[in-house]
């Protein structure tokens, strides 16, 4: 891959009830935002398991970002409190091992934030372009 | 015919080698770990008495080998198989027991029906330069299983540290034709005396009381003895003892990638796992710890011996060195045998 | 002596019925090692010792025996695992008779192997020295140079929540506040660190004892053999070892007693502590949270708390 | 001189492909080779089994399920277990496969030449003995062997195999066929009854005859001491064993039972080999 054509791949797992809507709304709204973001949709930002953050980085994306509800706004009461506790704990974990800061993102995006969801999408690409290509996890075996 | 090779032109001498030949020979990783690996500087060989951890099987039957890749063209999918080596091998520094084990694991991937080509084709074209063992430790056993610090069979070079020099031994055709190597010398009266008390004294090292002899027959009458019941209890089911043991040869195969292309790759396996004989049913005919290493023993002890006449151990020792439980294999086999103290009867662990 | 009372309480534990067996530590073929033992007769207690070199964690085999009354010799951080998972339901804390033993700190058995020249054939120690004696070589060491890492840093020495402890607590202070392991990894810069990491489990040869010899890696099934779905392939590729070695360290989040079962088990000699201990140090900054302490307590990542830290969220 | 890799496997397409029970768990591949040449090569006997492989997803075994005698048809009945069987199902006709065999020992056809057959089978574990079947209802092999009588039990009729043949075999009169299901349903005319109950109610003779049985674990367990009351003798009974593998050819471990592998040495084994083995099971 060419160097300057490089554009960062960004996975984003979006929970279902608040920041998929939020993203939606983003897109029938007509904000702009960079095309660099793949979705996955979740049932809950507390339903991501470490797994899937790590699969991404080795199958080469460049950044992940989860998105849930708002604390005290989970559809299932407290599945963003337990994700949260989780999170943590992988994002310190990754960076200390070396995994730059800023490869893994989190946020709290509403039904109702358009502008925010594309505002914290804006924010990741230009994160992840200053980073450069994730080259220390990722892996092309085979497409 | 025996030479003499002083340790000064020793790197010259390898350097030598490579230029015909990849070579193979222990790496040293980390302090106290070392393998076998392809030598692309001749000071990279880390030729010392100490083992590697995983045995020079490996030069032949790799941890994980792609068998072939496969590939979709114009609708049809071809395969490529890798078997193919390109240039001719010298493995350098094996121990004389590693070496035999190649030589057991041989008789399942070269006999048959079916030949196991990727191991033939690594063995077809390898010299195997073997080096004394000077310095058997107090797990080794080989003399018990029919070996010797100092065997030479299976080596086509046999190399003997004296010190300054190694004493060199051609064994087969191929060990003889280096002959003409410029840096060969002619051993003294003396290096050979040295190397033969160096010989002797090895020999002695080795605890040759294992009582392997007519093991087999012995466990013919034990697949449900309640041996099995506490053997295998402190076993935690690692692979250690079989990815490090010179003879162990399961492997898996599995296939890496896509429909599109991709690649076949076998793995060692080990019978501890329990995922080893898992069926897609969930039915596992070696459910426990108990029957697990039961086939560990019994195949290394009962059934590899009745189908090639020997045991498939070595006696080399790695399995009692490396378990983190600290399983004693001589123990297992001295529980097989009359010679069993009796004060180990209330405490049957091995 | 803290052995003869172990024995005395393991006969009676046999004799009254009180347990089905025993597990405990017994000399075994190698000197500066000991052999997991399990003892189902007042006779067979004479078999258990207690020394330096008691380094398994024995709650390992816990759910291998999780139908029967087992007796355990414990150390300060088996006694946490028991906690631990205890917490998770593992097992009814009543099945188990811990017989705690207030732990001196275990000796690494590579560590004195490295400390001498030649084979070491016999060992035995008396107070802070190690006797040594190879074939031609006699020589005496100080104890407390030759600790494991893990056994350094930690704290809680005197096992809790034990059913009988043999001998008085000791004093709840580690050697170091930090693991020098970490210390050293934490200096370097992100490439650095990642690096080493990497170099470090490139030796992997996925024989899994690590994960094996830990109390806590119970799950049936386990992510790295799972072929559907397939997380991760089954050979010797760099990303695929880190994968493994992330995940496996990132699992004993909140659940992991810093025993150092995993680095001691490692043929290649792979540092695991430094991730773990990590982790730990983690949990506490983040929940105040200490494995294997508290019976009531929750697991950290199995409950939250309204005001935890959330600054890292946009 | 090259010597040939075992563990390649030859190309070859799904011919044909269809479901044949109602609860969709066995379906039936048809299989074709690409080449002229390895369909000329392939030269097998009932109770073999093949390596099948979908690239990417691995490589399982599976007993042929059709005849030398069938003019080159070559058919395996799949039941959707795991990853590589789910792949099975789901491939389309005309997709390509990878096969590798035929593996294994097969049914010890000299043997049976003269002697009656009984042939035992429950479940799926039918399609290597409907190899078996077909092949001595051939013409050119029907008089190697004295009376057919076949045995073939399902839980449920829908769950019965190869449905038009049994209804084809039932017409024949050289071959007696005894269909039996554990539960039937109100189209269900034949039989209800568990196998050995039918072969106990059945009682043939067991003189000069070979008895063939291929079925669950649960299965042969009750009918074998049927057997033994029916005085068959231990190596008149003949079996093929099920065992995880991975090359077919006794080199990776694993499907060993004592010093025999069920891929090399067996599968087929008769219950006198069998009772010498040590019990691994």
């Amino acid at each position: 891959m060419m160097e300057d054509h490089w554009e960062p791949k960004i996975l984003a797992f979006l929970c279902n009830w608040c920041s998929y809507a939020g993203a939606d709304l983003a897109g029938t709204s007509r904000i702009q935002y960079p095309p660099n973001i793949r979705v996955i949709r979740v049932p809950c930002s507390g339903r991501i398991n470490p797994l899937f953050i790590l699969k991404a980085l080795q199958s080469g994306i460049d950044g992940v970002l989860v998105s849930g509800c708002h604390p005290g706004d989970c559809h299932y009461l407290s599945g963003n409190y337990v994700g949260r506790r989780k999170s943590v704990t992988l994002k310190r974990f990754l960076e200390y091992l070396g995994i730059e800061e800023g490869r893994i993102q989190f946020s709290w995006v509403s039904a109702a934030e358009g502008g925010k969801f594309a505002q914290v999408v804006s924010e990741m690409v230009e994160k992840i372009k200053g980073l450069g290509p994730n080259t220390r996890f990722s892996t092309t075996l085979f497409s | 015919m025996k030479w003499k090779l002083e340790k000064k032109d020793f790197q010259k001498f390898l350097q030598g080698l490579m230029e015909d030949y990849d070579l193979f020979a222990p790496v040293k990783l980390t302090e106290g770990v070392s393998e076998f690996k392809k030598i692309n500087q001749p000071e990279e060989v880390y030729l010392n008495q100490l083992f590697t951890q995983k045995p020079a099987k490996e030069v032949f039957f790799p941890q994980s080998e792609v068998m072939f890749h496969y590939e979709k063209r114009g609708g049809q999918t071809q395969t490529i198989s890798l078997e193919e080596i390109e240039r001719e091998r010298i493995l350098l520094g094996a121990k004389p027991c590693e070496i035999k084990a190649i030589s057991i694991i041989e008789k399942v991937f070269m006999s048959g029906e079916s030949i196991d080509v990727y191991f033939l084709e690594k063995r077809r074209k390898t010299i195997i330069m073997g080096l004394a063992c000077n310095h058997p430790l107090s797990t080794c056993f080989c003399t018990s299983t029919g070996g010797s610090p100092f065997l030479r069979e299976g080596s086509d070079l046999f190399l003997i540290d004296l010190g300054e020099s190694f004493l060199m031994e051609g064994i087969t055709g191929k060990g003889l034709s280096f002959q003409e190597n410029k840096f060969l010398k002619e051993p003294s009266e003396e290096d050979l005396n040295t190397a033969q008390l160096i010989e002797s004294k090895a020999f002695q090292k080795v605890d040759s009381s294992v009582p392997v002899e007519g093991i087999e027959k012995r466990l013919d009458l034990m697949m449900e003895s309640t041996f099995w019941n506490r053997v295998h209890e402190k076993c935690v089911g690692c692979r250690i003892c079989t990815y490090l043991c010179p003879t162990c040869h399961c492997f898996d195969m599995v296939d890496e990638g896509g429909p599109q292309r991709g690649q076949r790759v076998r793995n060692w396996d080990s019978c501890l796992s329990p995922l080893y004989s898992l069926e897609t049913s969930g039915h596992n005919p070696r459910p426990t710890g108990r029957e697990r290493t039961r086939q560990r023993i019994m195949h290394k002890f009962n059934y590899y011996p009745k189908i090639y006449g020997q045991v498939a151990c070595v006696g080399c020792g790695r399995c009692i060195l490396y378990c983190p439980v600290h399983f004693d294999i001589r123990k297992a086999i001295l529980w097989t045998s009359p010679k069993r103290p009796k004060k180990y009867e209330e405490r049957s662990s091995s | 002596m803290i052995q003869e009372k172990i024995r005395e309480i393991a006969k009676d534990l046999l004799r009254t019925k009180k347990v089905d067996l025993v597990i405990g530590f017994g000399e075994w073929t190698l000197p500066l090692r000991t052999t997991p033992l399990f003892i189902r007769t007042p006779e067979g207690a004479d078999h258990l010792v207690w020394n330096s070199f008691c380094e398994n964690n024995l709650a390992v085999y816990l759910h291998k025996f999780n139908q029967f009354k087992v007796g355990v010799v414990v150390k300060g951080c088996d006694a946490r695992s028991i906690v631990a998972l205890t917490l998770e339901k593992r097992f009814k804390r009543d099945q188990l008779f811990l017989i705690g033993v207030p732990c001196q700190r275990m000796v690494d058995r590579r560590k004195v192997k490295r400390a001498v020249q030649g084979e070491i054939l016999h060992a035995f120690e008396e107070g802070d020295q190690i006797f040594l004696e190879g074939e031609e070589f006699k020589t005496t060491l100080r104890r407390d140079q030759f600790f494991y890492s893990s056994c350094q840093t930690c704290i809680h020495r005197t096992p809790l929540h034990t059913d009988v402890l043999m001998g008085d607590p000791v004093e709840e202070s580690p050697l170091t506040e930090i693991l020098p392991e970490v210390k050293a990894f934490e200096e370097k810069s992100p490439e650095g660190r990642w690096d080493y990491f990497k170099k470090e489990v490139s030796r992997c040869i996925r024989c899994y004892a690590c994960r094996e010899v830990c109390p806590m890696c119970y799950c049936e099934e386990c992510f790295v053999d799972s072929s559907n779905p397939k997380w991760i392939e089954r050979g010797q590729l760099p990303s695929d070892l880190m994968f493994y070695h992330i995940v496996r360290a990132y699992h004993q989040t909140g659940r992991c007693s810093g025993c150092g079962a995993c680095e001691r088990a490692c043929p290649m000699e792979i540092r695991l502590t430094y991730l773990t201990q990590k982790l730990n140090q983690e949990v506490k900054d983040l929940f105040n949270f200490e494995t294997g302490i508290d019976l009531e307590a929750s697991p950290p990542l199995s409950t939250f708390r309204m005001d935890d830290h959330q600054d890292f969220i946009k | 001189m090259k010597v040939k890799n075992p563990y390649l496997p030859i190309p070859a397409v799904v011919k044909r492909a269809y479901i044949e029970t109602t609860d969709h768990m066995l379906r039936t591949l048809e299989l074709k080779f690409l080449k002229e040449e390895d369909a000329q090569a392939f030269h097998f006997i009932p109770g073999q089994f093949c390596e099948l492989s979908i690239f990417g997803k691995g490589e399982a075994p599976f007993g042929i399920a059709s005849s030398p005698t069938e003019d080159g048809r070559l058919t395996f009945t799949i039941n959707k277990a795991g990853v590589v069987t789910t792949a099975l199902h789901h491939i389309e006709e005309g997709s390509e496969i990878g096969i590798r065999g035929p593996l294994g020992n097969g049914y010890p056809m000299e043997l049976f030449k003269g002697k009656n057959l009984l042939v035992i089978g429950g479940g799926f574990a039918f399609t290597t003995l409907r190899s078996l079947i077909t092949y001595f209802l051939h013409p050119a092999n029907r008089s190697q062997v004295n009376q057919i009588t076949v045995i073939y039990g399902a839980r449920m009729p829908g769950l019965l195999l190869y449905k038009e043949e049994l209804n084809s075999w039932q017409k024949r009169e050289d071959i007696h066929l005894v269909v039996t299901v554990d539960w039937g349903d109100k189209d269900w005319k034949g039989k209800v009854g568990l196998v050995p109950n039918v072969l106990e109610e059945l009682a043939p003779s067991s003189e000069n005859t070979i008895a063939v049985i291929c079925g669950p674990p649960m299965m042969i367990k009750f009918t074998l001491p049927k057997l033994v009351a029916l005085q068959f003798p231990d190596e008149r009974i003949y079996t093929s064993l099920e065992r995880r593998m991975k090359c077919g050819i006794g080199k990776c471990g694993r499907c060993n039972i004592g010093h025999l592998y069920v891929c090399k040495d067996g599968p087929v084994f008769n219950y006198a080999q069998l009772k010498n083995l040590p019990r691994d099971d």
